[in-house]
């Protein structure tokens, strides 16, 4: 493990992970679909979780493998009760596009 | 240590309750229970200690704003038996993920561990997104459930990734250990962008500007008393996690970032302010003075060093007028499908002392003296006229001025418009909570010494 | 000496005590108790002066008693205090003699009038604040009294306050004082910070001993107090509320402002004689505002047809000539006539008193004519004074007048031509008045005529004490061995120095002011014996004589120059700046409340540009902290 | 015994006025504003026998903000007006039918009680607390019980309260910044501090910003009118009696021997100031419609002569602004008094219905005149001897401010005697007019028994307030 980080380098990962990061962004960003949106920041989230394995590598530490695993489950119960809110909205509005969403202004 | 876990074992209980169908005794018993988990923890107060090697901290810190989160939940839970009398079936499980949400509370501000902190933000976080959604039929509460949700995860996320940045850095998720390295010269440029991006997550949780924009329509669309909530508990959790944060980070070392929390204070107080004036919805109308609020407890943010105590007394006297406003607009806002001020109308005359009450918490939140939050204003003020940002001071001034504007128009209908019709109800936990809650405002604000001085 | 305190309490007190009862039990005592009573207390106080007057005569000590500590003044004591010497006695002698005979006159005069109690007690209040002005001992205790009575006189201007018109001569005479009062007060000021000291007597040392004293504040000290005494004088430019002031009743115009109230002046200046003699250039001015004055209203009294308006400017006129005396240092010779025109005014003013008595409210003297058989006593009073004052040999007004011509001329020749100008007009007017009213035949209605009456005993015993006093006061100084100087002369040092010994010039110059009274008398009984013509209704009024009948169109001028500009400017700030400002004030509310609303339409409710802020918001802070560094 | 006591009958006061319920509330009421006021004399007693009467203990560790009450002959003189008045204007409202009595009495008393405190309060913060308390119950007051159309008068309480809470808030952030200075709120430590001119411009406009809306001074007075119009003549003659001196005194007590500096270097521009509002007031008095509204602005011209006496920055100044608040305070309580009882009879305020009331009412006419004559200051009236020493005062500074400033004297008299005229003579109106009731003469007898008093014998009020004059007056001129 160790030898594939030195011939690859550290900063390769971050940058990978960065941008993985920000196409979650603009994916949360540019999309309406509310599912789409879920799925991006679950892109996000799994970006960082990528980093924290390579940090973890990097500093020869399995603190931060042991945290993926918090994320995981985190982002798990995340998606389960966003999913949720969406049903519910589905059987309200009977639509999933988050611009439905514009009863609360002002 | 021993609160979360008997505040976690609450929550189960009250689970249980419902399947043994005790559901009458659950809000007695978990009342009960928290007033005992308070003295528990009140007792912990003098003997810091770290457990589970420091996944969790025990400190001066923890243990008070524990004690206040555990209090607000108490009024919190006293009012759901109102507030869910026409659902009672899913009481059992209001009432538990309130005590999650507690326990999660509990785990931000005594964490050791960024690990221990995430969680606790998820928990926290979670419990609030069902909590906003929890009225399955409402269009209005879905959207709000909906909206903060993907705002939330998007913040967590970045929350996350700044913990990464952070971990990245020092390789430790520890606390101590963290800032025990951040006093070395030489650090990753990661660090500071970690700790960035934290910030920025949590400045999201306690709406500040400009990651407000959720606030209003999620306060708006939520129950009320999830409403209550957030703006009381939720925002108290997030600004004193995040001030735990940065002072373990000694993040006030950097002059730059001192700067950005001016700008941030200063836009939050202002934008919070400027916006409420035209509201006519009252939980709207408190979701912005809200973010005016947080604005003015960034500033304690400015003095790292020295206002762990200000700020504590800042977010009780917030808190507690906030619980006293709720509990009234609950009892006016029942079975209305609103909650305008149209509904405030005559209060005065139809029912004073909820209209005083309310009076006396505006009054509180507009730093009247001899109420709380003129003393929370004060000691601010002061510290932040002594780490030299007047300017702060000066626009703080002006909102407050501003504020009086809308708090008064509250006020106004209250006592000159004539009411519309007439409420017979008197429940009497609602009287209990409004009372107490204002009381105590009252007595802090006559005796500020007895919160000021346990942090000093 | 503490006889002299008592005596001087009950001096000033009985008035005061009589006002009390009048006030509070005068209406249950009826009419005549209340008058009696009111009558009685000035009468009291009459003889108390007497008293005095014998005793300062008898040592020439003046009497100072002080009271009590009044203002503390972080360099002095202001303190109630009475200085009581010939100045003082001399006036309190004419005041409360005078003043009880109109008393005595008014029981019957306003008999029928329902608030007669209250013109009592307005009467002895009057008389109260007329003695406190007298003989007080500083200048402030002197204020009270001069502000006290201005405030009498508002009342009894306005004693018939139903009618509006009366309401605002009252006011127009109080506010008048008041501009004088100001400039009283500022002289007081000056006064007080130079030598910090207000009373006379130690202001008179102060004065003496001072020579640093910068002269320019000594003047502008002596100008203010003089704007004080033109504003209770009457003097230009402040006279104008005089002749409004006969809106009040005849007794009223009688001892206020003719005998007592209007002499405030005069006694001021005289009592502080000791400045004006240091600031000659004052003097001058008061010398020319005098003689002026006395011009001006004589001019206007020509035409006058109100029988109450020819003695009130008369009145002014007179006091126009005192003014000049005053401003030659002659302060006796003022005094003198102040006495003398007190006598021979009030018996006109009460006389033709008496006559609109008769004529049921009657002033129009183009109304009268031929009351010389109704009303005898009346007409025979009134003549004796009116001789006196045309300056008619052996007549009081004659010694009195001529002294002050003598004075004039020995100063100023163009000052005296003034003044011998005004006395000829005044024998004029006199006896345009006389004629008018009691020769020829009755022109008012027949209901009138056989109303004709000489007034009651009660009316006409104080006409005929007084028409003598105005026959014989002359005696008390005549030219060669004046008492009166001798009297004073304890007061005003250098008075010895103006006695003149009769030269030829003297007798010429008492020539030329018999003839030219004659001069005066003639004419008026040419134009209104002879021709017996009757001047003409106001509307056919013409040329010169309607700008004297409209008085030179002063009130006029007034009323264009300060009333106006100061209401339409009150309308002004009222209407516009005061709007101005709030909306100011309100502005600032008003905008913040549209900036909530355009912050509104940023708040849309779209998540996807909630979160565009929250990324927008992020990367800021990011690149402000690590790109821009 | 000491000066706390005063606070605790009025404080105790007002809540058992709002138990005793509405039939009791005014007699209650009356009782403890009596009480009040015997206690303060009892106290002046004790005062002028040398016995310490004041009171302190400390009350919040950090920041250090101690319960501070200090007695001199300044704030007694001030606490004597305040529990007399509020006495005297219990009484005056005896004729008047609240609706729920017991809260307008009970909160008449804690604005009293909030008065007191800032006349005797000698910590900065504790002072500016019962300042903003003070402005509480005038709120609910005016608010509640006041009359005219509700829209405008909401409009106008409201923008009351919100312009003088912000030009306080300034002086609180100049407290807290002295505070950082001087590590205490204490005003003897406050005095000890010596800031730079600097400092001291900017101390001094942020208490000006205070007081001058509070007093108020032109051009920080347009609320001033509406407020007086639109409260019930209790909230008027407690904010025009009372409450606007509370701005006064505060000019004497904090702005002045806090920024002695700045004040001798402002010192004409804020004499102009107030001699321009003794001006403008009497100018805009002379046309206004409404009886309340010019006696307000009547009320803004004297206090613009008073706030130039304080400016003038020598002992006749202070002096005589004093004697001139007290003075002020009862005869503009009893012409208010007077308006109120013209009101009670014809329901109207607008001089142009009124007029030929004398005929029917001597003895309020007569009473009536009289506090017209004391408020244009006739010699031997207590406010002769204020504005004579007022005037003084500005003539030692320029003879040409005593001048402007005397102008009050003629357009004073100008202004008053033609609404006196305006509204009590002419022909006798058709609307019959009882003549005063016996609480309504009684309330009036006693303020011109005052009135004339210390017209003749101000010397035991000078005597009181003279010595502690003197020792603010050292303060100011600590730095030379």
């Amino acid at each position: 493990m160790n030898n594939i980080l030195t011939q690859i380098g550290i900063e390769n990962y971050i940058f990978l992970c960065v941008t993985l990061f920000c196409i979650g962004i603009f994916g949360v960003l540019y999309r309406r679909n509310a599912i789409i949106v879920f799925m991006s920041i679950e892109i996000m989230l799994n970006a960082v979780n990528l980093l924290f394995v390579a940090f973890s590598t990097y500093h020869q530490d399995t603190q931060g493998q042991v945290f993926v695993f918090f994320s995981m489950a985190v982002a798990a119960a995340e998606v389960a009760v966003g999913l949720a809110i969406l049903v519910s909205i589905f059987r309200n509005i009977g639509s999933i596009s988050i611009d439905n969403l514009k009863n609360l202004k002002g | 240590m021993t609160t979360l876990i008997a505040i976690v074992g609450l929550g189960i209980l009250s689970l249980i309750f419902e399947i043994f169908d005790f559901r009458k005794a659950i809000i007695p018993v978990t009342i009960i229970g928290l007033l005992a988990i308070l003295g528990l923890t009140v007792s912990e107060f003098n003997s810091p200690e770290s457990y589970y090697n420091n996944m969790i901290v025990v400190s001066k810190f923890s243990v008070s704003f524990s004690s206040l989160f555990i209090v607000l939940t108490i009024f919190l839970i006293a009012l759901s038996h109102n507030f869910y009398d026409n659902h009672q079936s899913k009481l059992s499980d209001y009432i538990a993920i309130k005590i999650f949400l507690l326990a999660g509370a509990v785990a931000m501000v005594s964490f050791g561990n960024l690990a221990m902190f995430f969680l606790g933000i998820e928990i926290l976080s979670i419990s609030l997104y069902i909590l906003a959604a929890s009225n399955r039929v409402n269009i209005k509460s879905n959207e709000a459930g909906m909206k903060y949700f993907l705002m939330g995860s998007f913040a967590s996320g970045i929350i996350l990734f700044g913990i990464c940045m952070i971990y990245g850095a020092m390789g430790s998720f520890d606390i101590v250990e963290i800032s025990d390295m951040s006093q070395s010269a030489e650090l990753p440029i990661w660090f500071p962008i970690g700790i960035v991006l934290v910030t920025i997550g949590m400045l999201f949780k306690i709406a500040a500007v400009p990651f407000h924009f959720w606030a209003p329509d999620v306060y708006e669309g939520s129950p009320t008393l999830t409403t209550a909530l957030m703006s009381t508990l939720a925002k108290v959790v997030a600004i004193a996690t995040l001030y735990k944060l940065l002072s373990a980070m000694n993040a006030d070392i950097n002059y730059s970032f001192q700067i950005v929390v001016v700008i941030i204070s200063i836009a939050s107080m202002t934008v919070g302010n400027i916006m409420a004036l035209r509201q006519v919805n009252v939980k709207r109308m408190l979701a912005f003075s809200g973010i005016s609020h947080a604005g003015f407890m960034l500033m304690a943010l400015l003095s790292l060093s020295t206002s762990a105590g200000s700020l504590l007394y800042y977010t009780s006297a917030y808190a507690l007028s906030g619980i006293a406003a709720f509990s009234v607009i609950l009892y006016v806002c029942k079975n209305r499908e609103n909650e305008d001020i149209v509904n405030f109308h005559g209060l005065g005359k139809t029912n004073p002392l909820l209209a005083a009450i309310l009076t006396a918490s505006l009054l509180s939140m507009a730093g009247i003296p001899i109420f709380a939050g003129f003393f929370a204003k004060l000691v601010l003020f002061s510290q932040t006229i002594q780490a030299g940002y007047l300017v702060v001071v000066i626009f703080a001034v002006i909102n407050s001025i501003i504020s009086v504007g809308y708090y008064f128009k509250l006020i106004l209908a209250m006592y000159t418009k004539e009411p519309n019709e007439t409420r017979t109800a008197k429940p009497f936990l609602i009287y209990a909570v409004a009372v107490v809650a204002i009381l105590l405002n009252i007595i802090i604000g006559l005796f500020p010494s007895l919160v000021l001085d346990l942090l000093a | 000496m503490a006889m002299d305190t008592n005596l001087a309490l009950v001096l000033l007190l009985t008035p005061f005590l009589g006002f009390l009862i009048n006030v509070f039990f005068g209406k249950s005592l009826g009419k005549s108790a209340s008058g009696i009573i009111g009558t009685l207390s000035v009468v009291v106080s009459f003889i108390v002066a007497v008293s005095f007057f014998l005793q300062i005569n008898e040592t020439k000590q003046a009497i100072n008693i002080q009271l009590f500590d009044w203002i503390q003044i972080s360099k002095f004591n202001v303190s109630f205090g009475f200085l009581l010497d010939q100045l003082s006695v001399l006036w309190l002698l004419f005041v409360t003699g005078i003043g009880s005979l109109i008393h005595l006159y008014s029981i019957s005069y306003m008999h029928d009038d329902e608030k007669m109690h209250s013109f009592f007690a307005y009467l002895n209040l009057f008389i109260f604040f007329m003695i406190t002005l007298v003989v007080g001992s500083n200048l402030l205790v002197m204020f009270i009294g001069w502000e006290g009575v201005g405030l009498c006189s508002y009342l009894l201007i306005g004693f018939w306050y139903k009618n509006q018109s009366y309401n605002d001569a009252a006011k127009k005479a109080f506010i008048m004082n008041r501009i004088g009062d100001l400039g009283l007060l500022i002289g007081i000021f000056i006064l007080g910070s130079l030598f910090s000291t207000l009373d006379f007597a130690s202001l008179q040392t102060a004065i003496a001993a001072a020579k640093g004293v910068d002269t320019f504040w000594l003047s502008i000290a002596a100008l203010a107090l003089f704007i004080g005494a033109c504003g209770k004088s009457a003097q230009i430019p402040l006279y104008t509320w005089l002749p409004d002031a006969m809106a009040g009743p005849t007794p009223v115009s009688a001892l206020i402002h003719a005998a007592t109230m209007v002499t405030a002046g005069i006694f001021m200046v005289s009592r502080m004689h000791f400045l004006f003699d240091l600031t000659p250039e004052i003097q001058t001015i008061i010398a020319v505002i005098g003689g002026v004055t006395s011009l001006v209203a004589a001019t206007i009294g020509l035409v006058q047809n109100d029988i109450k308006k020819v003695l009130a400017y008369s009145t002014v006129s007179q006091l126009g000539l005192m003014f000049l005396a005053l401003g030659f240092g002659a302060y006796e010779v003022a005094i003198f006539h102040v006495i003398t025109h007190a006598f021979f005014k009030a018996c006109l003013f009460l006389g033709s008193g008496s006559v609109i008595h008769g004529l049921h409210g009657e002033q129009d003297m183009r109304k009268m004519g031929g009351l010389k058989k109704a009303m005898p006593i009346t007409f025979w009073t009134m003549l004796i004074s009116s001789l006196a004052i045309s300056g008619v040999p052996v007549f009081s007004g004659f010694f009195s007048k001529d002294e002050i011509l003598m004075t004039a001329f020995h100063h100023n020749i163009p000052l005296w031509v003034v003044g011998s100008v005004a006395s000829i007009m005044t024998a004029f007017y006199m006896f345009r008045l006389m004629f008018l009213t009691f020769f020829n035949d009755f022109r008012g209605t027949e209901e009138q005529k056989h109303h004709l009456h000489e007034s009651p005993a009660l009316i006409t015993f104080p006409l005929i004490v007084l028409a003598i006093l105005a026959a014989v006061g002359g005696l008390i100084s005549l030219p060669g061995n004046s008492w009166l100087n001798e009297y004073l002369a304890p007061l005003f040092a250098k008075a010895g120095t103006e006695e003149h010994h009769l030269g030829t010039t003297e007798y010429m110059l008492m020539a030329i002011a018999v003839v030219g009274g004659f001069i005066g008398i003639g004419i008026a009984y040419a134009k209104y014996i002879k021709q017996n013509t009757v001047p003409s209704e106001d509307a056919e009024i013409t040329g010169v004589s309607k700008v004297l009948y409209n008085k030179y169109y002063i009130d006029e001028l007034y009323d264009s120059l300060f009333v106006a500009p100061i209401n339409s400017l009150s309308k002004l700030f009222r209407d516009y700046v005061e709007t101005g400002i709030s909306s100011l004030v309100f502005g600032l509310g008003k905008a913040a409340n549209e900036l909530s609303y355009q912050g509104k339409k940023l708040q849309n409710g779209s998540v996807g540009l909630y979160l565009f802020g929250f990324v927008l918001g992020m990367c800021a802070i990011i690149s402000y902290l690590f790109l821009a560094q | 015994m000491n000066i706390s006591l005063i606070l605790i009958i009025l404080l105790v006061g007002s809540f058992a006025t709002y138990l005793a319920g509405d039939k009791l509330a005014s007699k209650v009421a009356l009782f403890f504003g009596l009480a009040a006021t015997g206690c303060t004399i009892v106290l002046l007693n004790h005062f002028n026998l040398g016995e310490n009467i004041s009171y302190s203990s400390q009350w919040i560790t950090l920041p250090k903000v101690s319960f501070a009450l200090q007695a001199d002959g300044l704030s007694l003189a001030m606490i004597l007006l305040t529990t007399v008045l509020t006495a005297i204007i219990i009484l005056s409202s005896f004729d008047n039918e609240f609706k729920n009595a017991k809260a307008i009495y009970a909160l008449i008393l804690f604005m009293s009680f909030a008065m007191t405190g800032t006349f005797l309060a000698s910590d900065g913060l504790l002072y500016y607390i019962f300042w903003e308390l003070s402005l509480i119950p005038i709120y609910f007051i005016a608010l509640i019980w006041g009359n005219g159309d509700a829209e405008e008068r909401k409009k106008a309480v409201v923008k009351f309260f919100i312009y003088t809470l912000a030009g306080s808030l300034f002086m609180l952030v100049a407290f807290v910044y002295m505070y950082q200075k001087a590590g205490s709120f204490l005003i003897e430590d406050l005095y000890k501090l010596k800031l730079d001119i600097n400092e001291q411009k900017w101390i001094f406009t942020a208490f000006f910003l205070a007081y001058a809306i509070k007093i108020p001074l032109i051009p920080f007075h347009t609320w001033q009118a509406n407020v007086y119009q639109k409260a019930p003549t209790l909230g008027t003659m407690l904010l025009s009696g009372i409450m606007l001196k509370m701005g006064l005194y505060s000019l004497i007590r904090w702005q002045l021997p806090l920024a002695p500096l700045a004040a001798k270097e402002y010192m004409y521009i804020f004499i102009g100031v107030g001699i321009a509002g003794v001006i403008y007031g009497s100018i805009v008095a002379l046309r206004q419609k409404d009886l309340k509204k010019l006696l307000a602005y009547s009320s803004l011209a004297h206090v613009g002569l008073i706030a130039a006496g304080t400016y003038a920055l020598n002992l006749d100044g202070f002096r005589g602004a004093v004697l001139q608040m007290i003075a002020h305070g009862f005869v503009v309580v009893g012409l208010f008094f007077a308006a109120e009882i013209i009101f009670r009879r014809y329901e109207t305020r607008l001089i142009a219905d009124l007029g030929g009331i004398r005929a029917q009412s001597p003895k309020f006419t007569s009473m009536f005149l009289i506090l017209v004559l004391a408020s244009v200051a006739l010699p031997t009236t207590f406010n002769f001897i204020g504005e004579f020493t007022v005037l003084y005062s500005l003539s030692q500074v320029n003879i040409w401010f005593a001048i402007l400033g005397g102008t009050t004297i003629i357009l004073g008299a100008y202004y008053m005697l033609k609404m006196f005229q305006h509204v009590m003579l002419g022909e006798t109106n058709t609307k019959t007019f009882a003549d005063v009731t016996l609480s309504e003469g009684l309330t009036l007898v006693i303020i011109i028994a005052v009135l004339f008093f210390f017209g003749l014998y101000p010397k035991p009020i000078n005597d009181l307030i003279t010595p502690s004059l003197e020792t603010i007056l050292n303060t100011i001129n600590k730095y030379n």
